[in-house]
């Protein structure tokens, strides 16, 4: 599925134009979240949520209207995904300013690497780190 | 075996109990839960929170919902309370005689005696005069200063002053003979001119001796004997002052007065009577027991206590969309209580703490639509639904569970609107419903307290109490010192604190925590332990709480940190075994009802009633 | 007069006034504050001797001078502009154009937006700076009649509360999607309500017209946390700032916020980030460097952080460029730049700005022709009173002020002019909606009697107080049972309102598709996404782009009053 | 009685000289507030943002100290225009641990010496709306903190309004006194003296 070609001005929005290559990330199809569904108890929270594979297919989307930032975004965000709600605070928390130091921030970078295949996103806490670094900013 | 799920909907709180019923009764507990009740009582807007309680109670226990054979559920009778209050006496200060306002910080110390004069006028005083100073409002505290010396340079003695200003300090700094003033005195220029006049203040930590005893004043203003009668209330009202200003006018007085009420007509299934509100609650409780059982109750028109009852009467209504008219009262609690309140005529803003009675309520409203809420049921779980029997019996049948327990058995059920309690006898259960339970003693926590804040009241009512000495450390209200690593939040710094389960929380009073500790403890008492014992001894066999072997008390309030043992201590002199319950040995005050409901049904299937299997 | 005793010395004497300077100084205008320029300190708008001069260098497809710096001394906005903001092979050839060069492709109407965007991509914040800097305010508005990224202008309220009373939140919800704004934000007096008056917000907004997001400013846990159970729709108070120093001061680096942006998309969250002008003189730290310098690095910032758009245009800082002189073009100047960045721009006017109507609405202008995504980023739909984020430039008293002049000058507000029985019903629908989905959560009951006062009422004065206690058990239950969106669906199902649930669900429905994560997006009431993808700005000049026209510019032909022409004893409407 | 304000309204203009005494010293007595004022407090500037003289502003805050029978000793910091800097600086050299920081314009704080510097025990952060009878009553909470009480907070006054009018010149005032700050100069005791201004 991450394969598909996407065409910005046919496809976009998927929700609409190619609801059949959206899944939730417990693998239901965008049109099994009906009202009935709902009222059936069919659907729980866990299913309102976004699928790493979706927010590629968006990053395509993104790159192809040039925005590549926000692809990139995108890309970051699909690693998140696997994510536990409260790991995704903390790593934000880490990354305040004179709030972690060097170890601690490569600790996490490789984490998010070796756990999560989150390579995008242990680059930009890298990156955080060597700045932190020069610029004084990293606990003491 | 049969997968069951007993559930009770109480006022509050929806309790499930799932249990494994085998054919000949024997029961295995599989799990409790508790949840919120959705909508009132006994109507089908429950559905939705028994709902959520079974699937809590079935996911605990590992069970498929498919499984499940049967919910049981209890006979819901909504009972609904109300509350009330009205202070029933009042103070009056009849033009200006005194100031008793109790300021932070006079100034000097001493007692001076003169003929009152404005601050513009102290030029104009003759030298030799005795006079009082009445400083007014704008003037500076150097100003005020620096004319009392100069007056005094000229050989008027001024005596003392009185200030309109937070200035007594400041302005007794500067005196060059040294006097006392009272300050914030915030109707200054209501204080009478050219009258004979007292300032007295006290050093620190002391109170006035003069002006606070009926002699002292007489001897000060040289009174007759029937003179000295009528000043009487005076020297009463300033008794405990740190500072006090007298001043003899011609007409001036201050009278207590009982506020007509009005008032409460009690009327039981044979009688009728009728009793005065301003009587206190315990005239107006005697009355009660001697109409009991009541039927209905009803204020006069036009009075306090009509004006009460129809506030409790159209809440509800509202609640259980009866007509006003078709709202019956059963019960009434009277408390006597007492409420900060400004005194009438006084010229600082003296605060009296009148006399109040508070009145609960206790509404019995009909049967819900229960068929319908077990249809709905039915329908929403797939299951069998069964409406259980009273649920007075469930509660005692669930109590039983509590390990060490036997007949004859009593449970108090200790809730937030009533207080209920029931006991079994041969033909089942004999249960009554009392108004008044935890949300009157948030009520008196807040009003005794001049809170104006229900959720602190609450706070308070249910937490142990402390003062924060430092940002390191606070003391208990028991005495003992705890420590923190961390210092404390700033809000909290110097002030009594309520330790809540979700943190401390500063109380914005100036009562220390043992005032606070005892109005707590003394709501608690006024009515809980009240409750418990007229509960006690309506279901008792022959009215004597002595005939009851266990008492187990329930429900939320049986949580408290203090109420069961208050409770404990007061029927112990009736030789019962009372504590709190501890349903299957593991729930605590809670699930009694749903747990009572899975028994009776075993019990229903079982052949015998010995066959009950009840594990540990 | 009192008569002076001749022994005080006499005070000087007051010179005397005409009367007309007496009725000038009581003019509103003049209790507005004013001030001098101070460059050294970056009290200055936008044209400032000390702001750097541009230029860039490549070397190896990195930036290694820019603005006069080498990359040794970078501070951490440089570094985060010049690797992640800035397409350094862009950077050459966009940088070798003139100020004014930019400048008349951004205004010229025969060069398009796409055109401009392959310049402004490799442009530097001092460049960008010169460009605006050639500019007057007319030609702004031209360039942002151009740049803006949707094609559709849009607007957003803010319905908040003064007791924090959820059905009023609700109500005024409800009104504000009747009224056009496609986007809601709340915040609280007492935070501990927040779930409560949250869902009321969700709830109320559907009320009016199907596909309104809301959002609820809080700190960033607990806004994170409304916004991943589905009772918000997006987020914005995610600020940045021009200068190290400042943006240290509010605890973030651009590092941290570009986690955070990735963590709000990874869970299907629409975002954007809020900064603008003033912030840094405000808080002392400028650096030097004029209002508008700084604010270019704060949206250069949000661009590399790869958010889809910014909530600019000074915000709360607003009486500081507002008090020097060319403060309000540089307001408009950065709203230009963001949208010249391609950022999505919601363009303030959300924040108190004078004391003279006149001021108010001559602050307005510059987004309110060219139209912008978001013209304010919040008008205040409750009374200023009643406004949380300490008032607006806008509220419900301007509202028939707002119909006339879209219609005058029949340039499109994204307000309508809507029959009092109309917003009665839709009022009377949202509490009654709210009072279901508490009666169905077990939350503290809403009263028939608050009701009847809600739907008739101004604001919160007006209102029966609530059971605070009650309501604030209620708020923290929402918060220990986990109640998510889909249980306020359930709510208004089951009290009666289907086609709200339908929209509601529809609304959640949207963060599997990630389809509102794109730049400038709205859901339209029919439930589908409008974003810069589907609905790009075409603007090329006269006869082209979005201008009202059909049932559109019909509905903002209506007023309260219009005389008929047929019948001229009777008014249409 | 209204002879004695209008007397008073025309002579109320008072001076304020603050003489340095040498290096500021932690207190001793526990019933002591310390008063820290920003480095151009009576100085380079006479009046907050509203025109209050700082003569009258300073004068308050004694008042309310001393009505409640605490001494006050005011020190300058001229090391930081940072207002919590300043308090926490003041409580630190407080004997009771309490003090009071204040700004030229008339942002007020009352802080106290082991909580964190961020912290405080009451904030005024809108200069424009503070007026004499706030800078009594901040003196007297200040006091009785000291004196282990728990005063009611004095209310902080809010005004939509406010920035509109002010925000600039809050800033102006902020930076320019920022232009003061001497980094490393240590805290001095200062003489206080209010005087009437003369008639004549």
């Amino acid at each position: 599925m991450s394969d598909a070609e996407l065409d910005p001005q046919r496809d976009y929005p998927l929700a609409s134009h190619r609801p059949e290559l959206l899944r939730t990330p417990t693998g239901k199809r965008i049109d099994e979240l009906t009202m009935a569904a709902v009222l059936a108890g069919e659907v729980a929270a866990e299913d309102l949520r976004i699928a790493p594979e979706t927010l590629r297919l968006q990053a395509q989307i993104a790159d192809s209207v040039g925005r590549p930032q926000l692809g990139q975004n995108f890309r970051r965000a699909a690693e998140l995904t696997a994510l536990p709600d409260d790991k995704v605070l903390g790593i934000y928390n880490a990354l305040r300013p004179r709030a972690s130091t060097r170890q601690e921030l490569t600790a996490i970078a490789d984490e998010l690497e070796h756990d999560y295949s989150a390579t995008l996103c242990a680059r930009l806490v890298r990156e955080a780190a060597d700045v932190y670094e020069r610029r004084g900013i990293l606990a003491s | 075996m049969s997968l069951v799920v007993g559930v009770d909907i109480g006022n509050s709180t929806t309790e499930a109990c799932a249990t494994l019923v085998g054919e000949h009764g024997e029961m295995t507990f599989l799990s409790g839960a508790l949840g919120g009740t959705t909508g009132v009582k006994g109507t089908v807007e429950n559905v939705s929170g028994v709902v959520e309680v079974v699937r809590r109670a079935l996911a605990a226990a590992g069970r498929d919902p498919a499984d499940l054979a049967a919910v049981l559920v209890n006979e819901a009778t909504p009972v609904i309370s109300g509350l009330a209050m009205e202070t029933i006496t009042e103070t009056i200060i009849t033009e200006s005689t005194m100031i008793g306002h109790n300021p932070d910080t006079p100034g000097g110390a001493g007692l001076g005696v003169g003929t009152t004069v404005a601050f513009a006028g102290l030029p104009d005083c003759a030298a030799g005069s005795a006079v009082i100073c009445v400083v007014g409002a704008g003037v500076d505290f150097e100003d005020a200063a620096a004319g009392i010396n100069a007056a005094t340079l000229r050989g008027v003695r001024v005596t003392g002053v009185v200030a309109h200003a937070d200035d007594a300090n400041l302005i007794a700094n500067r005196l060059r003979e040294p006097v006392p003033v009272v300050d914030e005195v915030t109707l200054v220029d209501r204080v009478p001119l050219g009258m004979r006049a007292a300032v007295e203040v006290a050093e620190q930590g002391r109170t006035i001796r003069t002006l606070s005893n009926v002699y002292g004043i007489a001897t000060v203003f040289e009174l007759d004997p029937e003179q000295t009668r009528l000043i009487a209330p005076v020297a009463r009202a300033l008794v405990g002052n740190r500072s006090a200003v007298v001043v003899r006018t011609p007409a001036g007085d201050i009278a207590d007065r009982r506020i007509p009420a009005g008032t409460l007509t009690l009327i039981g299934e044979q009688t009728k009577r009728s009793v005065e509100m301003d009587a206190g609650a315990a005239e107006i409780m005697d009355t009660l027991r001697r109409v009991r059982p009541l039927v209905d109750a009803a204020g006069e028109p036009g009075t306090h206590v009509g004006g009460m009852l129809a506030r409790v009467r159209d809440t509800m209504s509202e609640l259980t969309e009866m007509p006003v008219d078709g709202v019956r009262i059963q019960d009434v609690l009277a408390v006597d209580t007492f409420v900060p309140q400004r005194i009438t005529g006084g010229l600082a803003g003296e605060f009296a703490l009148e006399s109040a009675v508070a009145l609960a309520a206790m509404v019995r409203t009909s049967k819900g639509p229960m068929e319908l809420l077990a249809e709905r049921l039915r329908a929403a779980l797939g299951c069998e639904v069964l409406i259980g029997g009273v649920e007075a019996d469930m509660a005692l049948l669930g109590a039983l569970t509590t390990p060490g327990t036997d007949r004859p058995l009593a449970i108090l059920d200790l809730g937030g609107g009533s207080t209920d309690a029931a006991v079994s006898s041969g033909d089942g259960a004999h249960s009554v419903h009392l108004a008044g339970a935890g949300d009157l003693v948030t009520n008196l926590i807040d009003s005794e307290l001049g809170l104006d804040n229900l959720e602190l009241a609450e706070e308070i009512k249910k937490f142990p109490l402390a003062k924060a000495e430092s940002f390191f450390h606070i003391r208990m209200e028991d005495g003992t010192a705890r420590f923190f690593q961390e210092p404390l939040p700033a809000d909290a710094f110097a002030r009594v604190l309520v330790l809540t389960d979700a943190g401390m929380h500063p109380i914005p009073t100036r009562h220390g925590v043992e005032k606070i500790r005892e109005v707590r403890r003394s709501a608690k008492h006024r009515v809980f332990v009240v409750n418990a014992l007229r509960a006690l001894e309506q279901v008792a066999p022959g009215g004597d709480i002595r005939h009851l072997g266990f008492v187990v008390v329930l429900g939320g309030s049986a949580l408290d940190f203090e109420i069961p043992d208050m409770i404990s201590e007061a029927v112990a002199a009736f030789g019962v075994v009372s504590g709190t319950g501890n349903v299957r040995g593991t729930e605590g005050p809670r699930n009694a009802v749903a747990t009572g409901l899975v028994v009776s049904h075993a019990a229903a299937r079982a052949v015998m009633e010995r066959a009950l299997h009840i594990p540990r | 007069m009192s008569t002076r005793s001749t022994a005080r010395p006499q005070a000087p004497a007051v010179p005397r006034r005409s009367k007309r300077t007496e009725i000038l100084e009581n003019r509103p205008v003049n209790l507005d504050g004013f001030v001098e320029e101070w460059p050294e300190v970056g009290m200055v708008a936008m044209d400032s001797p000390y702001d750097p001069r541009p230029g860039v260098r490549v070397r190896d497809g990195v930036i290694v001078e820019m603005d006069g710096r080498e990359r040794k001394d970078f501070d951490f906005l440089d570094q985060f502009i010049a690797d992640h903001a800035i397409d350094a092979e862009a950077a050459g050839r966009a940088m070798a154009l003139s100020a004014v060069e930019i400048a008349h492709l951004l205004v010229d109407p025969k060069v398009s937006r796409r055109d401009v965007l392959a310049v402004s991509c490799g442009l530097t914040p001092a460049k960008l700076l010169e460009v605006v800097k050639t500019m007057n305010v007319v030609e702004m508005m031209m360039a942002l009649q151009k740049m803006r990224a949707r094609r559709t202008p849009a607007n957003q309220g803010h319905s908040t509360s003064a007791r924090d009373n959820p059905v009023q939140v609700a109500a005024d919800a409800a009104e504000a999607g009747l009224r056009g704004f496609r986007e809601l934000e709340t915040t609280l007096g007492v935070v501990r309500y927040a779930p409560l008056v949250a869902i009321a917000l969700q709830v109320g907004a559907q009320a009016g017209k199907p596909g309104v997001l809301t959002q609820c400013a809080l700190e960033e846990a607990t806004e994170l946390e409304l916004g991943m159970r589905g009772i918000t729709g997006y987020a914005e108070t995610i600020s940045v700032y021009g200068t190290e120093a400042v943006f240290c001061d509010g605890d973030d680096t651009p590092w941290s916020k570009a986690f955070l942006a990735s963590a709000y998309a990874s869970r299907g969250i629409k975002m954007r980030f809020t900064s603008g002008t003033g912030s840094e003189v405000q808080m002392g730290n400028a650096e030097g460097r004029s209002m508008l310098y700084l604010e270019i690095r704060c949206i250069l910032v949000a661009k590399g952080a790869g958010v889809q758009g910014l909530q600019n245009g000074s915000i709360s800082c607003i009486g500081v460029p507002g008090a020097v002189p060319s403060g309000i073009r540089a307001v408009l100047a950065e709203n230009l730049v963001a949208s010249t960045v391609d950022l999505e721009c919601a363009s303030g006017n959300d924040q108190s700005f004078s004391h003279s109507d006149m001021r108010r609405t001559a602050r307005l202008m510059p987004q309110l022709l060219p139209g912008t995504d978001f013209i304010c980023s919040g008008y205040s739909a409750v009374p200023n009173y009643d406004n949380m984020f300490a008032g607006s430039n806008l509220d419900p008293e301007d509202f028939d002020d707002w119909n006339a002049i879209q219609r005058d000058l029949q340039v499109d507000g994204a307000l309508r002019h809507v029959p009092e029985a109309e917003i009665l019903a839709a009022r009377s629908r949202a509490a009654r909606a709210l009072q279901g989905v508490f009666a169905h959560l077990g939350l503290a009951p809403i009263t028939d009697r608050e009701i009847e006062a809600v739907i008739y009422s101004h604001g919160s004065k007006e209102l029966p107080p609530r059971d605070v206690l009650e309501d604030l058990k209620s708020a923290q239950s929402v918060m220990d049972r986990g109640v998510t969106g889909l249980d306020i669906v359930k709510g208004l199902e089951a009290g009666g309102f289907p086609d709200m649930a339908e929209a509601l669900l529809g609304v959640l429905r949207q963060r599997v598709s990630g389809d509102l994560l794109h730049t400038s997006a709205i859901l339209t009431p029919e439930l589908t996404t409008l974003s810069a993808v589907n609905d790009a700005n075409d603007y090329a000049g006269p006869g082209s782009g979005y201008r009202p026209s059909g049932a559109r510019w019909e509905e903002m032909k209506r007023l309260r009053h219009v005389v008929s022409a047929r019948n001229p004893e009777q008014e249409v409407g | 009685m209204a002879d004695t304000v209008a007397a008073r309204d025309g002579a109320a203009s008072r001076t304020l000289s603050l003489v340095e005494k040498g290096p500021a010293l932690p207190g001793r007595r526990s019933d002591e507030v310390v008063i820290g004022v920003s480095p151009a407090f009576g100085a380079f500037f006479s009046r907050t943002i509203v025109d209050i003289p700082h003569a009258d502003v300073l004068r308050e805050l004694l008042a309310g100290v001393e009505e409640q029978g605490v001494q006050a000793r005011v020190i300058r910091l001229r090391s930081s225009a940072d207002l919590a800097v300043i308090a926490h600086t003041a409580a630190k050299l407080s004997g009771s641990g309490i003090g009071i920081g204040i700004l030229s314009r008339g942002t007020t704080m009352i802080h106290q010496k082991d909580l964190l510097r961020l912290s405080n025990l009451e904030l005024f952060p809108q200069a424009p709306l503070m007026d004499l009878e706030t800078f009594r009553r901040i003196g007297r909470n200040a006091a009785r903190y000291a004196k282990g009480e728990s005063p009611e907070p004095v209310p902080s006054r809010n005004d939509y309004m406010a920035r509109p009018r002010w925000q600039a010149k809050a800033a102006l005032l902020h930076i320019k006194e920022t232009g003061f700050v001497q980094p490393d100069a240590g805290p001095v005791e200062l003489d206080v003296l209010i005087r009437l201004a003369d008639a004549g």
